[in-house]
């Protein structure tokens, strides 16, 4: 029942390749609504690994604001503004 | 601006990496931040609380204070947006983003929703509720609350649920959560204790003291779940309509 | 017995999720890929939860059935929410204009067969 | 070569909390598009979560829930022991800063926003060039 740091090292670390390859696409990517969704499924991943790490109620609260509802207020930012960033 | 930027991130990289040589191995037990104030949490809050999440009991108990400002915070953050958003008089349309051209509604997208809401709801209140026992508590259940009534919007319309859920009732109820927090710790001070000591209330509800802090700190957790819920939807709602109210994401 | 059952059904999730994926990929257009992702997705997903869910129920009480109920509550979830997602997605797409794949459109690889 | 190895585990979560935290850095400094600004100071934001919950971990410990917990309290209650469950301290703290944190995301949002409606637009540079004139 008890947890090891080493007993799943694999999935943590297929896990933060995942949010380093996520993290550069959500900043270098020139089209903002592709940004906003790219950033919503970090957040989701950085969820996935705090479960792994025994902070249930961060990921609980992480699973819903970050993939949820700062998504959504991105996005509808994002309605509002020329879409596509020049870097 | 570009390999100054880089080289000043790569000097910042480069100090970071050499002080987490000293910091303490990664899931050592022994490590500072586990062995001064979080043995004493662990240990004493199922006697003290009665409340088995220690997450739940130290956010809302023992350092319930620090949490009365988060509250206010998320409180003064939705009223800001108000205040910098909010327009009475339409602007000039100017979206961007590929909109439907029909005027009908989405009926299958529609049906969904009026199927999951409800349990979304009912499971928000659920996470409230049972935050003491398992995952969850005031935050998460007053976002996934929120949440709900955002799914509602992007589903119907902005119109229609705010037609259900009004801006002024939206205002009123940010402030009664606050409200709710606070009145919970003052009520603590005329019955002789400190601010949001909840073991003052034993008295007046004629239980022990540590049901009586179980039964505060889901107060509080319902005062909190009441801002997050109204702070989220008015976020949403100013944030998708850039402030006019009439038609969102 | 309930093992073999169990292996059965995440193998065959494993097996869908892997067909999905593949489909995700390879298919050519928006609409033949959505296709994939959104039923594929919900079907290996409510297989493998149903595995945990009969797995849950091995040594059977009150406790493990209040497990294995919530587990398929989250099926059921699963089973409306995640086509209704597709369609929206793909409904969107339709409004905005996105161009069906037809083999018509495609350049002639061999240009000595004349339909 | 197994010291070497031992101190890459010992270590290498806080690397991968700093390296995403440089991302975000590189971001915030070198983007002109003040959303990507916006979307870069989140990444900076979830790197310190993530520092602060590997702080919390513990090994060979469990959730900070206690079990059992149904049963009640008093005197009778066994003692825990306080190398079973994970520290809860950091928990709460990126608990509430993660909802703090949406909160001022909107507060971002709303400015940019803002900005967009009097300069029409939210490259850095061109409202730098619209303010000179």
């Amino acid at each position: 029942m008890n947890w090891d740091a080493s007993s799943l090292w694999q999935f943590n670390v297929l896990l933060l390749i995942m949010l380093f390859i996520l993290a550069i696409a959500a900043i270098s990517i020139k089209d903002l609504v592709a940004s906003a969704v790219i950033f919503g499924a970090y957040s989701f991943i950085m969820c996935l690994l705090w479960t792994a790490m025994l902070a249930v109620d961060v990921a609980f609260t992480e699973a819903a604001v970050g993939a949820g509802v700062s998504t959504v207020l991105v996005l509808g930012t994002a309605l509002h503004i020329k879409r596509k960033s020049k870097d | 601006m570009k390999p100054l930027a880089l080289l000043f991130t790569l000097s910042v990289g480069v100090l970071l990496l050499a002080a987490s040589l000293d910091l303490p191995d990664w899931s050592d037990p022994a490590s500072p931040a586990s062995s001064h104030v979080s043995p004493y949490y662990i240990q004493e809050s199922l006697n003290q609380t009665s409340v088995p999440n220690l997450v739940s009991s130290v956010l809302a108990d023992y350092r319930s204070y620090d949490t009365m400002f988060e509250t206010v915070v998320i409180f003064c953050a939705g009223i800001t947006v108000l205040t910098i958003l909010r327009r009475t008089f339409r602007s000039k349309d100017k979206y961007i983003l590929p909109r439907p051209e029909r005027e009908d509604a989405d009926i299958i997208l529609q049906s969904a929703v009026r199927l999951l809401v409800p349990v979304m709801q009912v499971f928000a209140l659920y996470v409230i509720a049972h935050g003491h026992h398992s995952p969850g508590g005031g935050f998460q259940g007053g976002v996934i609350l929120g949440a709900s009534f955002i799914l509602l919007s992007i589903a119907y319309d902005l119109k229609t649920v705010l037609k259900r859920f009004k801006e002024n009732s939206i205002l009123f109820l940010s402030a009664v959560g606050v409200l709710i927090y606070a009145g919970i710790g003052i009520i603590c001070l005329f019955l002789g204790r400190n601010f949001l000591a909840y073991g003052a209330w034993a008295k007046l509800l004629g239980i022990t003291e540590q049901e009586a802090h179980s039964h505060g700190m889901l107060g509080v957790e319902i005062g909190v779940a009441i801002t997050v819920m109204v702070i989220m939807f008015s976020l949403y709602a100013d944030l998708s309509s850039s402030g006019d109210l009439d038609e969102g994401l | 017995m309930l093992n073999i059952i169990i292996v059965i059904l995440m193998l065959l999730g494993l097996f869908f999720f892997f067909g999905t994926s593949v489909g995700l990929i390879h298919f050519p257009d928006f609409y033949s890929r959505m296709h994939a992702a959104g039923k594929g997705d919900t079907l290996s997903t409510a297989l493998i939860l149903t595995g945990l869910a009969l797995y849950h129920l091995q040594d059977f009480s009150l406790a493990t059935l209040l497990v294995s109920l919530k587990i398929m509550s989250i099926v059921l979830y699963i089973f409306i929410a995640s086509p209704t997602a597709t369609h929206a997605i793909m409904d969107a797409g339709f409004e905005s204009g996105v161009k069906h794949w037809s083999k018509a459109d495609q350049p002639d690889k061999n240009k000595g067969e004349v339909k | 070569m197994d010291d070497l190895l031992l101190f890459i585990i010992s270590k290498y979560n806080y690397w991968v909390a700093i390296i995403l935290l440089l991302i975000g850095l590189y971001g915030m400094i070198s983007k002109n598009n003040l959303l990507k600004k916006v979307i870069s100071m989140a990444i900076f934001q979830s790197a310190i979560f993530l520092f602060y919950i590997s702080i919390g971990t513990k090994q060979h410990a469990t959730i900070p829930i206690i079990e059992h917990g149904h049963n009640g309290y008093g005197a009778d209650h066994a003692v825990i022991d306080v190398a079973n469950y994970a520290n809860p301290l950091p928990h709460v703290l990126m608990l509430t800063a993660i909802v703090v944190g949406v909160a001022t995301l909107g507060v971002a949002l709303a400015v940019i926003q803002k900005i967009n409606q009097v300069h029409d637009t939210i490259e850095e540079d061109e409202i730098l060039r619209n303010m000179e004139e």
